[in-house]
């Protein structure tokens, strides 16, 4: 945080209009700050490249996916988070239903942790993206059914 | 040395910056906006990550996605190439606080070197040049009359808060020198809500002659001799060479000289350009520093053979210099030309679109720094460059005809480009005979 | 200075030689077949005729279309480049009673070094090492094991007829000779009708040094160092490299110096090559002589910064050299491979084929000597080449660094090639150490 | 003919099917010979380049043509002459019939001049190449309409 402080990383204006961004310093609920490499969760200190095949076409804009599912992408490059901490059980799983304003996971990037809001509504079919993993910007997190 | 470096940039700049990494058995992240998704440069990085959509604001100059990106990445080092980043110092402590090391200079001396105020301090205590002028602005006609005096005319009359042109008049005389003041500050107060006015002296149909240096941590400032950029349109570059032609070898040494010198009074380390100008008497003035490498950085690879880039990667890991001043050659002669997707027709007006069929040249002295290829899409986001076509031989005139002949080879269909006003350049006298000015171009064409 | 020159030949070569004219100012007239109609390459020449159909016995290799061509093209000099005529002593002969002057050496000395006798007896009379051996064929098992114990084993029993291996045997000690001089001689008069052997010393596991010659028809001779090309895949060179890595250079230098002497002894003039086995203990051996331009000129190229078509082009125009031996640098280290359409799944059979993708790299100390592109039909009709890269840095290990990501931007696409194996190569530590020898390839894959 | 005698060059053996080559010298007829430059033909010093469009396929075999009208063909590289000799008249005009055996023109190639017959049979509708100008191989010469 002494970072964030330091350069005025709290500001976090972001331009596109489907990015929502929390911030949690100074708010209201308990920060959430997880430790570098804490027990029980896997530290990213050497993530699996990410290899979306070259050449192919920019994702589609959220919503479109092959069938009539809705995908949550990331706004933002980072680490994907599944659960506020560790030791909490993950804000979604398959199974669960999301209204647009349900956070289903956290991206931290530069130790700002940001909580994803789905966006959409419906039931969550498919986790894309493994807990602790990179993600970049516009990556599909969630396959959602409408509903 | 590090074992892994984040390229903080696009295009061919990044693909050079590749190219040095795989030489030197370091791997490399890429960063890339969706505009950029697929382009085959970023084939040839260990890892590549998009950032943000199309707009630069949102990707390649978002200091947060590319620290963000650099961490995931588990990246030792960021190089920011030239553009976007390059010369933020804010960035650069941003990575040095991050424990990420920022291949360029110390951020302070960028800071300082950054603000022209300050650099012309930093160039007056180093005993080099700099354009005289008034110190600080003209507080009446009587002082810029004595200012004028003493500096000799022709001068220069510039708003504080200028840009552009707007506020700027040239006087030959102390006629003109009062009715320019007037015209000036009132222009000036209408553009900028600020009628602030100073005076420099006006060098005549200047040749632009900047300095390539390099310098360690450890205290060894060289110069790579210099780069002559005269050929320019509207202030952008179209043809550097090295050495520069016509310029006698003392002039050459002293302004190398005066380029050391300045580096080292700035507390500068890594690579940078000492830009000034010249007049027809070969006196020099000192404008400014470029705090990064440059896209015509070629040149001076050619013809000292030193790799600019490895070299700032060796310097920001901490690595002494190899060489000394002594033993940097000045061989041959180089000439690079930037080959730019613009139609000349319509004012020079950026051009994307998509190359339907590219015949690159070959051969003996050809270098082509390009990351475009047959069928790759010049979007209108970034700049037009699609390349940079550098020449290397024993002489002036050879690399001249190798120019002439590799631009002749040139096959680019689908976009526009400023090969046919190259074509006319290297083949003008002015510009064969080595006797081209910054105006040179618009003059002529 | 020639005004118009024929280009007589095709593909890289050709367009390597149009390069060379438009850089010097002269005028080319192509010729093609028709199944090089339409060839990027030919766009780049002056005038262009086509001269039969695609088969070579047709076209390239006909001398009467040629010289037709260069009388009605009007040139003055035609350029042969390798393969096809370059070696016909009898076409250099025509070209020349056509008072059009052939870009080569006389045609006397040219066929004096072909016949392989008369090359070996040049070379003993300017003291110039050969393989030892009999002086013609053997008698009877005598005398030959009279030979064998003046030159030592091993020695080589080679029929006389020979060719692609047969009636050739190995020999370590006198009851090999005896049981192999009956056997080969069986064999070869199976083969050849002609049962005539004789011997050689056998040189185990030789070098391929070559030493590039320049020489002026004012009596100046100067070498451009050397090149090793023991890189090769059934007799075809892969890799070809300057200087020769692993060999002192009192021992580069006196190769150097005996292939002056003997192209001195020839009356040889124009470029050539002295082709040299080299034995692991740094024994030399004259081979032969190629009397022409070679495939693997550009390394020597660039390590002295000496253009040889140019030089060839001044030479046959009688100019004199304008450089002498002791200012000829070996500067660096330059590496080119070949990359051929060959596939390397079916014993490197030729792949023809059609280029449906191409990229290629760039950037510094990396040069492409090409004719393709994409979209490039590569016939069944000429040889596999698709082009040359070659690198050039500093030093051997920077030169294979170069190599290697160089070689990993390749992209070609729609015909097999040589790639993959040229990236075995390169990786490979008896390379990198400089330690292989003509035998390397084919004991290692 | 000196250089016809030293290198054996009276000896043409063409190779394609469709080339006929005659030469002159000890033939029953009068040699056709040519000076260099004589008068009332323009020698052709500084012949103009040829310029067969970049990239165009090869010509399709003779005969074939975008109507129905039959092509002669050069069948070496070489100069064109339209007559015997610049004092003759031309062998054939537009309007001449050709039979397959008919000379209609010379192409000269290092001092040998072959003359060229028609191959085909018809009624020579134009005439493609000027009197003295370079030809290629395989260069269209007439255009014959068959019958």
């Amino acid at each position: 945080m002494e970072l964030m402080e330091k350069h005025g990383l709290t500001e976090v204006t972001l331009r596109g209009s489907d990015e929502k961004w929390s911030l949690r310093r100074g708010s209201l609920e308990p920060p959430v700050i997880y430790q570098q490499g804490p027990a029980g969760m896997p530290a990213p200190a050497a993530p699996a490249p990410l290899a979306p095949p070259a050449g192919s076409p920019p994702p589609a804009e959220a919503p479109a996916a092959a069938d009539d599912s809705l995908q949550i992408r990331s706004p933002t490059v980072g680490t994907f988070y599944i659960s506020p901490t560790p030791e909490d059980p993950p804000f979604v799983t398959v199974g669960s239903t999301v209204k647009a304003d349900t956070i289903v996971c956290i991206v931290e990037a530069m130790k700002v942790f940001n909580q994803i809001p789905a966006e959409v509504s419906g039931t969550v079919v498919e986790v894309l993206v493994a807990n602790g993993d990179p993600v970049e910007f516009n990556q599909p997190l969630f396959r959602v059914k409408p509903g | 040395m590090f074992q892994r470096i984040l390229v903080a940039n696009r295009g061919e700049i990044a693909l050079r910056i590749i190219r040095a990494c795989r030489e030197m058995g370091i791997e490399t992240v890429a960063v890339f906006s969706e505009a950029d998704r697929g382009a085959h440069y970023l084939d040839l990085a260990d890892e590549k990550y998009c950032i943000g959509p199309a707009a630069a604001t949102d990707s390649y100059l978002m200091i947060k996605r590319i620290i963000s990106t650099a961490e995931i990445g588990n990246v030792q080092a960021i190089h920011p190439g030239y553009g976007f980043l390059a010369e933020n110092a804010h960035f650069a402590e941003v990575c040095r606080d991050c424990n990420i090391e920022f291949i360029g200079p110390p951020h302070k001396a960028m800071a300082e070197l950054g603000d022209k105020v300050s650099a012309r301090e930093i160039a007056m205590k180093a005993k080099v040049h700099v354009v005289p002028g008034s110190d600080g602005l003209i507080a009446d006609e009587k002082t810029a009359l004595e200012v004028a005096s003493r500096i000799g005319y022709p001068v220069l009359i510039k708003a504080t808060a200028g840009g552009g042109g707007k506020g700027m008049r040239v006087a030959m005389n102390d006629m003109a020198l009062k009715a320019g003041l007037k015209s000036a500050s009132a222009e000036a107060e209408k553009a900028f809500s600020n009628a602030g006015v100073y005076l420099e002296k006006y060098v005549e149909n200047p040749r632009h002659v900047e300095v390539q240096i390099l310098a360690d941590n450890h205290g060894q400032v060289v110069h790579l001799w210099e780069r002559d950029c005269s050929l320019q349109r509207r202030h952008q570059k179209l043809v550097e060479e090295s050495p520069a032609p016509n310029l006698p070898l003392s002039v050459r040494e002293d302004i190398c000289k005066a380029a050391v010198r300045l580096v080292k009074a700035a507390g500068y380390t890594n690579a940078g350009t000492c830009e000034f100008l010249v007049d027809a008497d070969h006196q020099f003035y000192f404008i400014e520093v470029n705090a990064r490498i440059q896209v015509e950085h070629p040149v001076s690879e050619s013809v000292t053979g030193i790799d600019l880039i490895q070299q700032q990667i060796r310097v920001a890991a901490g690595e002494k210099l190899d060489f000394k001043q002594r033993s940097i050659p000045c061989n041959g002669s180089s000439i690079e030309i930037r080959i730019n997707a613009e139609d000349p027709a319509q004012n020079f007006r950026p051009c994307p679109g998509t190359i339907t069929k590219l015949r690159v040249p070959g051969g003996p002295g050809v270098r082509f720094d390009s990351h475009v290829h047959e069928g790759y899409t010049i979007g209108p986001w970034y700049d037009s460059m699609i390349g940079k076509l550098i020449v290397h031989r024993k002489t002036r005139e050879e690399s001249l005809a190798c120019l002439r002949r590799a631009l002749d080879e040139f096959v680019i269909e689908g976009v526009k480009t400023t090969i046919p006003l190259l074509r006319k350049i290297v083949s003008h006298s002015a510009f064969i005979e080595g006797q081209v000015d910054t105006t040179f171009v618009e003059r002529t064409w």
